[in-house]
């Protein structure tokens, strides 16, 4: 297992993961979110591609009613 | 010069009036009351995702995207750095380079830090962002955002959510006329629909708002009240009203009154 | 308990703007007014044929009979003498015992002389008339009109002709709550949009003008942004507006801001 | 002739008129007038009968515009 | 010509502020609150003797008649009848033909009942009182009331005791440009010091008030700020304000700015 | 804990009350002003000498430095370090560490470019000056101000030299709230005394003007108007004044009214 | 006994007071009241003289605090 | 002869003067001014030694009327 953060809370993840896969196994449709990998966007062409390495600060956020 | 429409950075709207997605009692009364306002833009936040319950309606689903132009916000930012990575997010989430823009430099007023701001809109500008400030009513302040390539400039009326309209007409007036070539949208602060004909009489291009339709008691009757007052103010605009005297001026002609002798 | 509808003595309208027919550029302008101005009654004056031209155009040409109510007024009375033979020459001519009655008390203001008017309403109320009295913002004299059978009472906003708008919200609210079984129209002192729907707002039953929209430099487009007001006004009024605060209230919500550790 | 006084100007017509031919002598359409005879409305259908007197004073009055 | 003091029926005031007697936290505060207010002349209601509690200490000994002039008022009455009965027990009681007339027409408002208030004006100046009728803003009234000889027109800024200010500087700066031959006092509706100021920078003769100094937390003190607010506003209106501008017009000179190579 | 007295870091003056020295019709007609303003502390701009014409008299001749604090401003300067060198300069001519502290950030409003008056601001206080910056009513802006050393804030109430009073009471009150340990000192905009009065009411610290007296018809009769508007203003605030109310309250007793059977 | 009406509330007082004797026996000082006899004001200066008669209605009144 | 500037306008003055000497030859009271040299302000103590050399730039001020 490998740690990283997601939205500011620390999570034991398997090592090898991609950020497609990790938005799988946190049940999240890759569609409705956007990411932020150690303060970089990731744009969602590459949520396939985008390892998930140790250490990593990943914000997942979508969008909500606001004004 | 101004467009016959709201243009901002060449899209162009056919509505003056945009509306928010926030605090409506259900997606549903947002859903008609979004209808009813006649919008074709609405401002929306950028949360992060509830890890522990995924359960929640999406706001999207809600929200016809061929009708609607999305806007995300950067609400709650207090940095220019948080405001630029927001911008970012919402981008991709929202697949909408248009960005209204704040940074808030006050919690109990939620007044825009403009320091901030201006750093933001540079950085964003670059980036090719649309970018629309929430500034306050400071002349100085819109004109070096137009100068820092900001597509419109949105003063506040009042603090968000209050409800207290346009509190400073003679600032806003000094706005408009400093500020010809990008619109000027007043953000925030309207309360009710003559708030926004106020706004549209002065030559205000576009009006924003939420709390005012969302925290009505009937939000879609609101939205429709909003939509009618904006037309109506732009219309009043652009008829050119009668002067202001301190006299009395008849309506009806004097020649002709019955009964003199 | 107040109707749907602007509702006078028993006849309904389907708006609640009633406008004047004085001081348009010309008759064409002012059927086209009344057309985008959605009204379904309209004021008229009475005055002397002149003897010695009769080539003049008439304004009943420009005036269809089945959309538009007549509301002959007494302009330019300054008795309750010469408004009540006024009333009964119009009612003559114009085939409706309406009558928009005034009893001047100023020349320089056009502010009413409350006693005339009060006198003049309690004869023509007797003789059959629908009486809708031009009166100032005094809730003592509103309620002595409602009791001698006033059919509306008028209060003013500001001067005939002045656009100042309506100067004493004070003033109108107590009487918006003292007479609440008879319609409450502002009559004068309109000068744009704005003003139109902070009068409905407030729960006026309707809005009486007539310079506001003629004196327009485009008094077709006024017209209809004067509709426009009026009905964000009374859908503004029914929809509930939000309550006014001083300080801010969020509206993104505060759970989610990204980038907090 | 007799002397009558017309929207407060005095004139002199033939004695015998009745209003309808006043009104016709003064070239005023009858359904777009509304006429008091000494401070009394003479109500359109009684134009026909209603006589013109000596002494008379007629207000001829008309719709105009108006606020 | 108006005269350098206020100065109603000949007699000339000390000051152009008048106070009341009602509602302080005791008579020895109200004693030291006139004594701050500068002001000479003080209003009394007239009300039955309790016949079965004569303990109650006296009003009178609390104001010196040497420095102050009584206004006995007719507060509470409902008809011109009682107005007047009232102010002919006032004269008895008070040694003064001086009448603070008040005829109400609603108790919520306590607005005047202006014809009720004409009619006991005309009774009491043929009985030789020098009447100085409450009333509202209306410009027709003031006149008539001026006519019938009333020595004061005084009409409310805003309701009795709302501490609103003056609520429709209109109908007021009306009633100053028709009345100049009789002091006109704004009596009623003033809450705070810039209220009273404002009524005499309008041009008002003199203000009138009760309820601000006696409510106020520290009466005495805002006893002194009324005193120095209606000099205060009087001195404004003497000296010549500035005109209002949109735009900024520098203080210090343009010529001679350092560092302009 | 604010003071008894307008203290600014450190120095208590007897007068809440500061005037400019520009504009007047005289130097002798200023120095009567001065006199009877009561203040203890005036604005002087800094200029180059005319080396051509040196016969002028000099201000300094007019001010007695026993009586009244110089306060050198950096009026006409648009970039923070032009306001730098011209406060340096003022210091070393006014022999005083005060400044009042400008930065312009539009030529036809006066408006203040708050980024360089905060840049300003903080270099002048690492020098040892006591600063009171000009600036808007923006509560952010106020906050930074005084995190970065300035011995005061000065919001404006409307353009300088406009007259146009306190225009914003919402930010104000905002500014007022959030501080708490150094004055605030409205600084422009006020157009006659009740203005004054109402910025003391809200419970400001001070007043500065100069066009209000110096360009008014009397400038010593208005110096005087001032003076008194400032204090009563101020006694008012401390004072307490009656909570607003719509409806009205009686003023005299309800109980005892005669004639009741 | 006379029934006379005072303030509104009736009394029986002794006939032939005056309107001072009566003030005295209500124990009001004459000099800080003023008094109405049947709608008609009496100067201080006949309380001496004034007669109580049977049905009078006094309105006896003092000056208090107003505004 | 050498070159400086005074509040913007170039001047030829003679070399070897002290910044006392320049504002004499001004007729300028030293009491009343404050005096900037190439943008550092020279305290009033410093005038009788300060140096005027060429190319130096001075800003010569006074306190006039201002708001």
């Amino acid at each position: 297992m490998i740690e990283i953060v997601v939205n500011g809370r620390r999570r034991d993840v398997d090592p090898g993961l991609t950020l497609e896969s990790l938005l799988a196994a946190l049940e999240l449709p890759p569609g409705r979110v956007a990411v932020e990998r150690n303060r970089r966007v990731v744009p969602h062409g590459s949520f396939a591609t985008e390892p998930v390495e140790p250490g990593d600060c990943f914000e997942v956020v979508t969008l909500v009613g606001g004004g | 010069m101004k467009s016959e429409k709201l243009t901002i950075a060449g899209r162009s709207l056919g509505s003056r009036l945009i509306v928010g997605t926030g605090k409506y009692p259900s997606f549903e009364i947002m859903r008609q009351a979004h209808e009813a306002s006649g919008s074709e833009a609405v401002t929306v936040a950028v949360r992060r995702v509830n890890l522990s319950d995924r359960s929640k309606e999406s706001l999207l689903d809600y929200i016809d995207p061929k009708r609607f132009m999305l806007l995300p916000n950067t609400a709650g930012c207090y940095t220019a750095d948080d405001a630029v990575r927001t911008a970012r997010l919402g981008r991709e989430a929202g697949l909408s380079s248009f960005v209204k823009l704040e940074v808030i430099g006050d919690e109990k007023t939620l007044f825009p830090d403009n320091e901030g701001l201006l750093e933001a809109t540079r950085i964003l500008v670059k980036e090719g962002f649309v970018v629309m400030p929430y500034t306050n009513d400071d002349v100085v302040m819109a004109k070096k955002l137009r100068d820092a390539g900001a597509a419109a400039v949105m003063p506040l009326g009042a603090p968000i959510g209050s409800g207290l309209g346009i509190r400073n007409l003679v600032n806003l007036t000094l706005i408009l006329e400093a500020i010809t070539d990008i619109p000027v949208i007043v953000d925030a602060g309207v309360g009710t629909a003559s708030d926004a004909a106020v706004a549209m009489e002065m030559g205000c291009d576009g009006v924003l708002m939420n709390t005012a339709i969302a925290g009505a008691r009937d939000p879609v009757r609101m939205a429709r009240a909003m939509r009618l007052a904006v037309e109506a103010g732009r219309l009043a605009f652009e008829a050119g009203r009668i002067p202001r005297k301190l006299y009395a001026t008849a309506s009806s002609p004097l020649e002709g009154t019955p009964f003199i002798p």
